[in-house]
């Protein structure tokens, strides 16, 4: 069985592939990277309310040059506009949201994921002089659901980010339930990861060889 | 009658004493800058600045690091490119990287009086090597402690004489609970409103957690 | 479209479960009597209520506990003369006094997130028999845990179809932190508002924490 | 030396004498009974803010029958008003301000105080089938400045309330700073209380006989 073809998606495919599996009404908190552009691939008229660390409940589209408001920015300190029914609350609050189990899902972007459902999106070495950690530990632990956006491979010599176990510094143990990268769809299952989708013309076997841990099939 | 405007900025700087333990709200908006600017003309030193970002290698921040008057910073992180990674690389600068919902948590505890609290957040990683944790309904937890500032730098958009404040959109961020968790709070206001012109229900920081209010126009 | 209003009080009450633990608002104002009532006719048994005052001999709270359908209050204070107190030296209810200062502040703890915290509030009382303590900076403090409902019974003055909320003066009490503590948020609110109607600075509670509106017009 | 004749203050006279010493500018909590009566007798143009448990931040005057709001009421459920400059918070940031230290003052009634600042004001016996403790221990050892305001001795068989060690179940410990009653004001010391002031007419010694814990004179 050869492979067909196939063209791994760019970022903005991924964060459109994450938008079509968000249903209306849920509470979403995007990390910066690619996760910050899955909300510019949920239609209008499906109402998904997104949470930024800083405060802001209901982030609407980018603002006009010319519409900026200096008063109000996302946690990547990018101006935002607030959408109609949004709130504003201060930081010990938006992070009760997050911590006490309010957000229906969040996605964070990771340089690996492990088959328990680890996470590593900090730290490349327990030894870097200056860390930056951020909300994503908060995040991680906090969110009912936590998703991942990453490429599946390392750009320089193509290793696997999908683990069995992390190599790098952990944000948090056994949080990801599922993976986005720019081949497939991958569910954490208290089996390892499950192929939920992948990318038209990739077969399972290419994926697997593309991937350190283990892949199942989809039971059925 | 209770009235808490100064009228110069060297008043509302008045007293920081060497040592201090200063928090600096802010997130890109709601940084009181005039009073960062009045902290560097200041001259206290040897000081711990609480701040959720340690900043970019431009602004106020920058400034106040470069002036080697900072002892430590606690704050979610520091960009590798910047006055405090070098610093802190030089040897010249401490260091206490707290993610960024503990650190809201912590500096909300130490306004509401909790002498520790336990949290999930952090507990399995490299943050919490050393230290103490413990499992509560099956999850790893640890121990945090409440962070208490001598001073806070608070920006707002409004203010009456009796410090009730205001805050724009997200400017609001960390303002409210830093205020509430120094001794001596310090805020920079865009606008000075009569008493009674802010609806009793909708004040964002009561003056309660107010000592010192500067007017500073929005430019 | 995200739409939390129901039309009916049954609607309201779906679904509460026997053993639930229900967190109900109010202290003087701001109780949400429609919703108790609500909760009377519903039927659900051995229940968990969690609630500023154990109550008097009438009201809705009275008559709720008059069912013998509570199996234990969590409060910080019970009259001797109530339904409550009798019940209780009868052996037919399970009584959980907890300081008013704690009670708000472990049902905080449950909406945010924290697993435990430490106070010093009733370390060396009666209260804190047979419990952990520890000193912390030389104070005597006590291990108090979260507060979590199955569903929290909320009282608002506004609402809008997300949920967003405003409370009337002092009616606000325990209902923003009871709104974040439970699964299941049941509001009835005087007034039903558009979308946008509320400022988004000054919404006390936001929607997120709530799960379903009934529009039960003031009297 | 005997004893002119005194006349001990009745209630309000109490309130009247602590509200003398609370300063402009003092942010205070009053529990219920003889406390509450304190705010009537701050004159109007020094600016006391006053702080109810359950949110209000600046309670006015009592409302006339006519204008009772529903909405507003003091931690003893009673209607009032709110001053100008006033604001509303929830009962979690209302308990925040008293237990983080941001009272300058509360002042509570008791049962019983002890030379060491201990307070007895919820229970009367550690047998009492129902408890009622409110929000007693958060102002307790939450406040600033811890004042009581009581008779000095029971109304049945006149037993003193000022005693070396309380015999009630505590509400908090070492947290007394002043004690206000019907015949005298005495501050607890490291030493011991301390006579501040006396009624007139009013001699050491009888004070002395009719309090259980040992009296000093002010130095000096």
């Amino acid at each position: 069985m050869s492979d067909t073809p196939f063209k791994p998606l760019d970022r903005n495919g991924i964060a459109a592939r994450i938008a079509r599996d968000i249903p209306e009404g849920w509470f979403v908190n995007l990390g910066i990277g690619i996760p910050t552009g899955v909300s510019d691939f949920v239609p209008e008229d499906r109402e998904v309310i997104f949470h930024a660390e800083n405060g802001v409940i209901g982030i609407g589209p980018a603002p006009s040059p010319e519409n900026v408001n200096p008063h109000l920015v996302n946690a990547g300190v990018t101006p935002i506009t607030l959408r109609t029914g949004g709130a504003f609350v201060h930081h010990a609050d938006s992070f009760a949201i997050a911590r006490g189990g309010h957000l229906d899902l969040c996605v964070l972007g990771a340089f690996e994921v492990a088959e328990n459902g680890d996470i590593a999106n900090w730290a490349r070495s327990p030894n870097e002089p200056v860390k930056q950690v951020g909300g994503a530990m908060d995040l991680a632990v906090g969110a009912q659901r936590l998703w991942v956006a990453m490429e599946h491979n390392t750009k320089g010599n193509g290793e696997s980010r999908i683990r069995r176990v992390c190599s790098y510094p952990l944000t948090a143990k056994g949080v990801v339930r599922r993976v986005y990268t720019d081949l497939a769809v991958l569910e954490v299952t208290p089996e390892g990861f499950v192929v939920l989708d992948m990318i038209p013309g990739l077969t399972f076997e290419t994926l697997q060889a593309r991937t350190e841990a283990p892949l199942r099939r989809m039971p059925g | 009658m209770i009235h808490k405007f100064v009228s110069t900025t060297e008043e509302a700087m008045a007293g920081i004493p060497d040592g201090a333990t200063i928090l600096l709200a802010g997130f890109g908006a709601g940084t009181p800058e005039h009073l960062l600017k009045g902290l560097i003309a200041q001259g206290a030193k040897d000081l711990t600045l609480v701040v959720n970002a340690g900043g970019r290698d431009d602004g106020p921040i920058a400034e106040l690091l470069a002036t080697e008057r900072i002892r430590k910073i606690v704050c979610s992180f520091v960009r590798p490119a910047s006055v405090a990674a070098r610093l802190f690389t030089a040897g010249k600068l401490e260091l206490e990287i707290v993610p960024q919902g503990t650190l809201a948590e912590r500096i909300r505890a130490g306004g509401a009086g909790i002498q520790a609290f336990y949290t999930p957040t952090a507990a399995d990683t490299l943050l919490a090597e050393g230290r103490e944790t413990r499992v509560i309904n099956g999850r790893n937890c640890l121990l945090e402690y409440p962070i208490l500032g001598d001073v806070a730098l608070i920006d707002a958009w409004q203010a009456d004489r009796w410090g009730n404040l205001t805050h724009k959109d997200s400017a609001r961020n960390f303002n409210p609970i830093m205020a509430m968790a120094a001794k001596l709070t310090i805020v920079q206001t865009a606008h000075v409103v009569e008493l009674g012109d802010l609806p009793p229900a909708n004040i964002h920081t009561p003056g309660v957690f107010v000592q010192r209010v500067l007017h500073v126009p929005a430019q």
